[in-house]
């Protein structure tokens, strides 16, 4: 039985500024910058793809706002 | 606080668990810096690396003024500020009069490179048991993007409209390869928040310096190199970019200092 | 010409301080006597920002209101905190996109973000308000605005454009 | 007319050195001075001028010095805290008996306090912040215009008088937009400085210094300056005064705080109600006999700032017990409300004459 | 009899610091104040406490911050040009309310001046040489004894009020030795400080800080501020009175002048003159009400003091027109000797009571 | 002033001509100093080197409070004096204001490296067209010898009455070597005071840095050990043996700066 | 005990301050009020230098002394300068060595700096005119000077021993 | 015909400090401590073999009081 990883990105829309930086240190493309606006009026992130992630933290490092977390389940 | 989950909560909770989750060190609220700003990124790897270490309750941090002073909204520790430039004086006397706490700086380019020059040398060399962590952004962030020591050549901000001119103003300052000539200091090194791989470098080096203290070993200084998009003139991803291409050939990443010893 | 006292009000980013130097600078030839106020300098970011134009036939005495002719508001947080200043008679452009403002017969209800992140640009919002309030109250005209525009952003074609493009749109609207 | 341009009051301060022959800008970031630096990084250049942005304050003070020193005209500018460091400085420069502007725009205080505008370094200012027997000349604008004309002049009462001059305002007057005529013309005529320090070519070299110890020198040194400061006192007061002829309560105020109330004057005005203005131009000398002539006719004076009551110690030297002088002011960067300046002005109006003071 | 020791009164400071429980001392050298400094270097390490020789007086006293920030008793000393470098400093610690003790051996100024005594500091030390609106305590020792005393009694007032205080002297009562009696027994009570950073374990974290920037906080952190400081005008004045009860003439001084004219006194008395001494002891908070009571019954007051006519001001401001108000004074290091304060005696007494000022 | 000549002035004297005669820069007064104190040697070195170049009448000094302030007392040229530790932004006003003059600062330790360390570099960093004259002597000398960054180890002073202890107060500081990590400096050069070789050496060092300004090269820096017999606690001749055996050791003589150039 | 107003004066290096300090010590037990003051700290090098020294039965109002009891004069130019403040019955102890002051009834000539060379160190001439002036005045036991000075010196027996000498052979003159 | 060097010492005794530095750099003795005193009463150095000096310079060049001057004599 292969063990099949998932992630789960979560994207505080009230702490993403729209910076861009999670998107283009996605390697796999699963975030893009939505067209909702926060109470701000700014843009926030939204994992499009999550399907495609692959774990590996370079949006969550990357973030200079702590706006993404990412939990792992496992099947 | 509205959140935006990209999935609904699965059923099996039992199998799944956190990669990266907010660090508790962490106050929840958003920070008020600009997109992209550098010191997000470090506030949150001082966060975690305080969390990590389990030394939140005895941690007392010190930020002066600059972007950085806002550190003291979201870091959950004992802190002060400081005058500007005069956080390394200001830790020092807290470390003297706590010699079993956790201290340090969070100082910017500005603050710690030319009116607090004095002051962190004279810490550096005294071997004050501190870590200094210290945010160069090439730029004044806060009071509107002036010239600072670490400006590069060319480089045009609101005081230097012309770029920086290297023979009226000198050339940017090193201060890694600066407080390397001093006898006392423990570890020295230069990181860059110039994408993920930079960040887990940041991560770690803060690590070491924050252990150092706990080890009693001594004086810590981490320089990191870090994007300030709105004074640099540039996106945040151009930011970074301009980190990897301008700022790091000029300011070589690497320890400088380990254990005590220099590594150059 | 009476005495206009004019507040804009917004977020830091939102243009606040440009669009009231902006404004005084169009006023400067054609109105006799011309203050502008900002309420924060730059040592603070993000926050709440906001700036007055004065613009009166006779001197200004004190360059500080505390009731206000006109108000141009570009998010929720300073209409809360600001509308309580704006006299009876008086006139607010308010940013819809932004703010939950109920209408009422003084108040301008404008989705300005959203005009503006249609040409292309939410920063330039505060064009779009300032065309709409133009249109109602002339305080002066609209070539003086753009001449304005032209000697702040000469240089930046893209961004000229953009603004011109939002303060036509506002100027346009209803 | 005279062409009139829209300046901010730190861009007005900056066209204001530069037209009065200012040689050398010394200057460091701080809010809300900063249009002021960034001004002279862009013009300064343009007419072969020295700029330089200091590592701190305390360098860019001591460059002033320097600077000074060869008889050049310069000049450097901060706000509040970045005054602080400059204590020092200060001290020696009015010891050294060298010319030299400094302008202080104010900021909330005490510690880092906020970037609002304030008033609340007068003390500072007008009764030396640093140490020893010394005053700066203190110069206080009230409008955009008056940043740039009290600027050019600054530079011309600091060579006439070899003194330090500062220039007293604030956040309020330093950023806020008017419109206003520039100064044409040449700068104002240099003075000779055979003291100036140029190398000693053809003359016996000289030397600028207050480290004066033996005995009894620095005694006769400070005989001097306060001789100078007295011949001061005496030739460049200068005040506005507003409807002081038939007025039953005087205000006095300077600065943003003078704005303030001539708003409150017109309209008190308006209801019939006989208050006057009286607006200290020159904080340092103070015009303190025009006050206490001023103090003799009216039921009371009430001083307002932005500050926590500190020009109003000058006001109540100057009245002594002739009639009460009361405060009104607000602290921290607030301004204060015309409300608050009406309602005071009635608590007056309705006293007798000639009570006892508050 | 207690055990007499002779002191120099640098010495006596140091030792008073050290039994008032001084955790932390931070110095820099400068005359006439070294001898405090070399004094702290011997002893603290005995007591293991911290001695710091800072590179600056501005280092010095941003070490007090961080020191006082734990909730530790500190202090930092030096001499006029080095207390003006602390101004910033000052301002800071009493924004963020942190008790320090701050020792100023004044010498001639401005500028570098000599290294006599002086007390041309007291504007200074009293009006804020810093930035904003706050004020020290200020303390002014009279004697070696009292150089000693009040160093203690400092600390004690810093931690009850939560407030930087001053102790200003200058170079002579610094450098003169007396026999002194010293403070026996253990260190005051330290109050309890919920607000010091120890680390955040336990409680929730604390900030120090004086950065207000949202609106209308720094404003109400002054008036927060301002009550403070009222209740200290309201309970710590300190003077002491030497025939007040019925002299003609009234003389105010403090420090080293209140010992030379305690030397004029008891001549004059000895040739029936009606003469008294009125000695404030707290400088900040100023004994105003009591000097105006006094006023009431003498034909005139007059000021001694070692500058050029400072602390005369406080004096006008507490008299008003009651009597008039007489100067006597040297600068720039000089003492004012015994016969010129006769002199001015002398013709006050000649006056009829209840004259205008002077 | 009475002199006292060894022999009875000689008949012939057209063949007698001078080897050492007094600068004339240098002012026909007794100076303050102690007996055996370096600061004398070097002012009449600079003296001599004003006289060797000519350039007495268009130099400008600054002498900042310490033993040296008295400086002005005896150089014949124009000198302004500057407070403590600000002599090199005091230099830095005068130069930028007469580009074409000569400008020198004069400084000691505790003056140049405690105070005085910001300016000290900022002024180095921006390549000030001056010349710094660094008296290294360990000690605050004016205000009664208290430990100086550049105290030595162990060294008894009045603040360091057990001996400068390295674990609380760090370690001497190398001013040249940290100088040399900055890129603007033109020359920089360490020489002592330790006889008559070494005054030499350091009377060549003075030309190098006065003509580098002649030449409008740059900034030089030249570090003079020096001795303070008053404050080494030993007479003036055991005070040089001890620039010999502590102090060149541990500061090590040499150029460290060449046109332009790290020599190390 | 009277009132005695004691000035020492001479050149830096001559042990001014020094002789001060010791006779203040010397009194502090014997006598009901004592103070010791410096003219000078130590910021500046050469020069002239002095001190008073008053003891005194009853409480010293004013430690600043402008006319004195008695003096020591170390050099010519304190010579000069301080003896008009010298009470007419006071009495001067005068180094003659260095100070060509004629004699007077209220002076003493002592060769203090030559008869100190002899002992082996010019600068113990302090402590040969303390000893003259001793056998003369009373004011404190040499005793007590002998205590003070070893509680001084203490470690450094040589210059103990310098002192002491001199300090004799002032007493012993004459 | 061999020409003879002769050197000329002049130590000014106003100048001088006594501070015995001249003497321990001269590698002939030339110098030593004299007994007479200044008016400063201080013992200053005196040229006491003058005949034997080389004019090295070495004094002149230590002296820190500029206190010695030396002139050549060529016969
Ligand atoms: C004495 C003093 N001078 C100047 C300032 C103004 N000031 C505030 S922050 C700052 C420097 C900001 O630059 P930096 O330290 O590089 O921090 P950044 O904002 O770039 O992170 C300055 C000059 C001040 N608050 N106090
Ligand atoms: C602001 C200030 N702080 C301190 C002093 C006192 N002070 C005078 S000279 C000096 C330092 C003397 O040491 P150094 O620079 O090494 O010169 P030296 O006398 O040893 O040649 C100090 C601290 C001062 N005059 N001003
Ligand atoms: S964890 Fe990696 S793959 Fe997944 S979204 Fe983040 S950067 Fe992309
Ligand atoms: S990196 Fe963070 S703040 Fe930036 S866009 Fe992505 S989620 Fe938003
Ligand atoms: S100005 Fe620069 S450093 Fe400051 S918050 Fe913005 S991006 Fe960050
Ligand atoms: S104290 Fe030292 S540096 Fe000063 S004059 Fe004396 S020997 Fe020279
Ligand atoms: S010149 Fe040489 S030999 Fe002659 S006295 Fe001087 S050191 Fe001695
Ligand atoms: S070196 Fe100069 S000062 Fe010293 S003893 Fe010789 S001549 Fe005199
Ligand atoms: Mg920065
Ligand atoms: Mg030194």
């Amino acid at each position: 039985m292969t063990t099949r990883k998932q992630y789960h990105l979560t994207i505080d829309s009230e702490r993403c500024k729209g910076c861009d930086l999670c998107m283009a240190f996605c390697a796999k493309d699963v975030i893009a910058m939505g067209t909702a606006m926060n109470s701000r009026g700014q843009h926030y992130a939204r994992p499009t793809a999550p399907e495609l992630c692959i774990g590996c933290l370079q949006c969550a490092d990357i973030c200079p706002d702590a706006a993404i977390e990412i939990e792992e389940e496992q099947s | 606080m509205t959140s935006t989950p990209s999935t609904r909560p699965p059923r099996h909770v039992a199998t799944r668990y956190p990669l990266y989750h907010r660090p508790a060190s962490l106050k929840p609220v958003p920070t008020h810096f600009c997109p992209g700003c550098g010191h997000g990124t470090a506030i949150k790897l001082i966060a975690e690396t305080l969390d990590a270490l389990g030394i939140r309750e005895r941690t007392v941090g010190v930020a002066p003024v600059g972007c950085a002073v806002l550190a003291y909204n979201y870091l959950d520790c004992d802190i002060s500020e400081a005058a500007h430039g005069r956080a390394a004086a200001v830790a020092t006397g807290i470390k003297r009069c706590l010699p079993d706490r956790i201290v340090f700086s969070y100082q910017g380019d500005g603050d710690l490179a030319a009116i607090g020059m004095g002051e962190t040398i004279h810490a550096a060399n005294r071997g004050e048991h501190i870590a200094v962590i210290f945010v160069n952004n090439t730029v004044y962030g806060m009071t509107g993007g002036q010239m600072a020591p670490t400006t590069l050549i060319g480089q045009k901000t609101s005081t230097s409209p012309f770029g920086r001119d290297q023979a009226t103003t000198g050339a940017p300052i090193k201060i890694c390869e600066l407080l390397n000539t001093l006898e006392a200091p423990w570890h020295i090194e230069r990181v860059a928040l110039d994408g993920p791989a930079g960040v887990r470098r940041t991560r770690k080096a803060l690590t070491t310096a924050f252990q150092a203290q706990m080890d009693d070993k001594g004086y810590s200084f981490i320089e990191v190199l870090s994007p300030c998009p709105i004074h640099m003139r540039c996106t945040p991803v151009e930011a970074v970019g301009l980190i990897k291409e301008k700022m790091i050939p000029y300011f070589p990443l690497g320890i400088y200092r380990q254990n005590g010893q220099s590594m150059t | 010409m009476n005495c206009e006292r004019i507040l804009i009000a917004g977020a830091g980013g939102q243009g606040i301080v440009f669009l009231g130097k902006l404004i005084a600078n169009a006023a400067l030839e054609t109105v006799p006597h011309v203050t502008y106020f900002p309420s924060y300098g730059a040592e603070v970011r993000g926050g709440s920002s906001h700036c007055q134009v004065i613009l009166s036939g006779r001197e200004i005495p004190s360059p500080v209101a505390h009731q206000f002719e006109i108000m141009l508001i570009l998010n929720e947080e300073s209409f809360s905190r600001f509308l309580p200043q704006l006299l009876r008679n008086g006139l607010a452009v308010i940013n819809s996109s932004l703010c939950s403002a109920e209408p009422a017969p003084n108040r301008l209800l404008v989705p300005a973000t959203q005009t503006a992140d249609e040409i292309g640009d939410p920063r330039v919002a505060n064009l779009v308000l300032l065309g709409v309030l133009l249109s109602r109250r002339p305080l002066v005209t609209p070539a003086r605005i753009e001449g304005a525009l032209r000697a702040a952003l000469g240089e930046n074609k893209a961004t000229l454009e953009r603004n011109l493009a939002a303060f036509h749109a506002g100027l346009a609207m209803e | 007319m005279t062409k009139r341009v829209l300046m901010t009051g730190n861009d007005a301060v900056g066209e204001g050195a530069i037209r009065a022959g200012c040689d050398a800008y010394f200057g460091y970031p701080i809010t809300p001075q900063n249009e002021l630096t960034a001004y002279m990084a862009n013009h300064m250049p343009e007419h072969d001028r020295v700029f330089i942005q200091a590592e701190s304050e305390i360098a860019a003070i001591n460059m002033v010095f320097g600077a000074a020193v060869t008889g050049k005209r310069a000049m450097t500018s901060s706000s509040s805290p970045g005054i602080s460091l400059k204590q020092e400085g200060l001290s020696y420069l009015a010891a050294a008996e060298l010319p030299a502007v400094i302008v202080n725009v104010q900021r909330g205080g005490p510690g880092l306090g906020n970037i609002a505008p304030s008033q609340a370094d007068y003390f500072q200012a007008t009764k030396g912040g640093g140490h020893g027997d010394y005053n700066l000349i203190v110069m206080a604008p009230a409008s955009v215009q008056e940043m740039h004309d009290l600027t050019i002049q600054s530079f011309v009462l600091a060579d006439r008088f070899r003194t330090p001059v500062m220039v007293l305002t604030d956040g309020r007057l330093g950023q806020m937009m008017e419109p206003l005529v520039l100064h044409r013309g040449r700068p104002p005529v240099r003075p000779a400085k055979p003291w100036a320090l140029t190398g000693a070519s053809g003359r016996p070299s000289n030397l600028i210094r207050s480290l004066l110890l033996d005995d009894g020198v620095l005694e006769q040194h400070n005989l001097h300056l306060q001789r100078k400061f007295n011949r001061i006192k005496q030739s460049i007061l200068q005040y506005e005064e507003l409807h002081t002829r038939d007025c039953d309560v005087l205000v006095v105020a300077y600065g943003t705080s003078a704005r303030i109330v001539k708003g409150v004057i017109d309209e008190a005005r308006s209801k019939g109600l006989k208050v006057g203005l009286f607006r200290p131009i020159t904080l340092w000398p103070y015009p303190s006999a025009r006050i206490r002539q001023l103090a003799a006719r009216v039921k009371g004076i009430l001083v307002v700032e932005m500050s926590s009551g500190q020009m109003v110690e000058d006001v109540r030297l100057a009245v002594g017990d002739r009639t009460p002088v009361l405060f009104e002011g607000r602290m921290g960067g607030a301004v204060p409300l015309e409300a608050d300046v009406m309602a005071a002005l009635r608590r007056i109006l309705r006293r007798r004459k000639g009570g006892t003071r508050s």
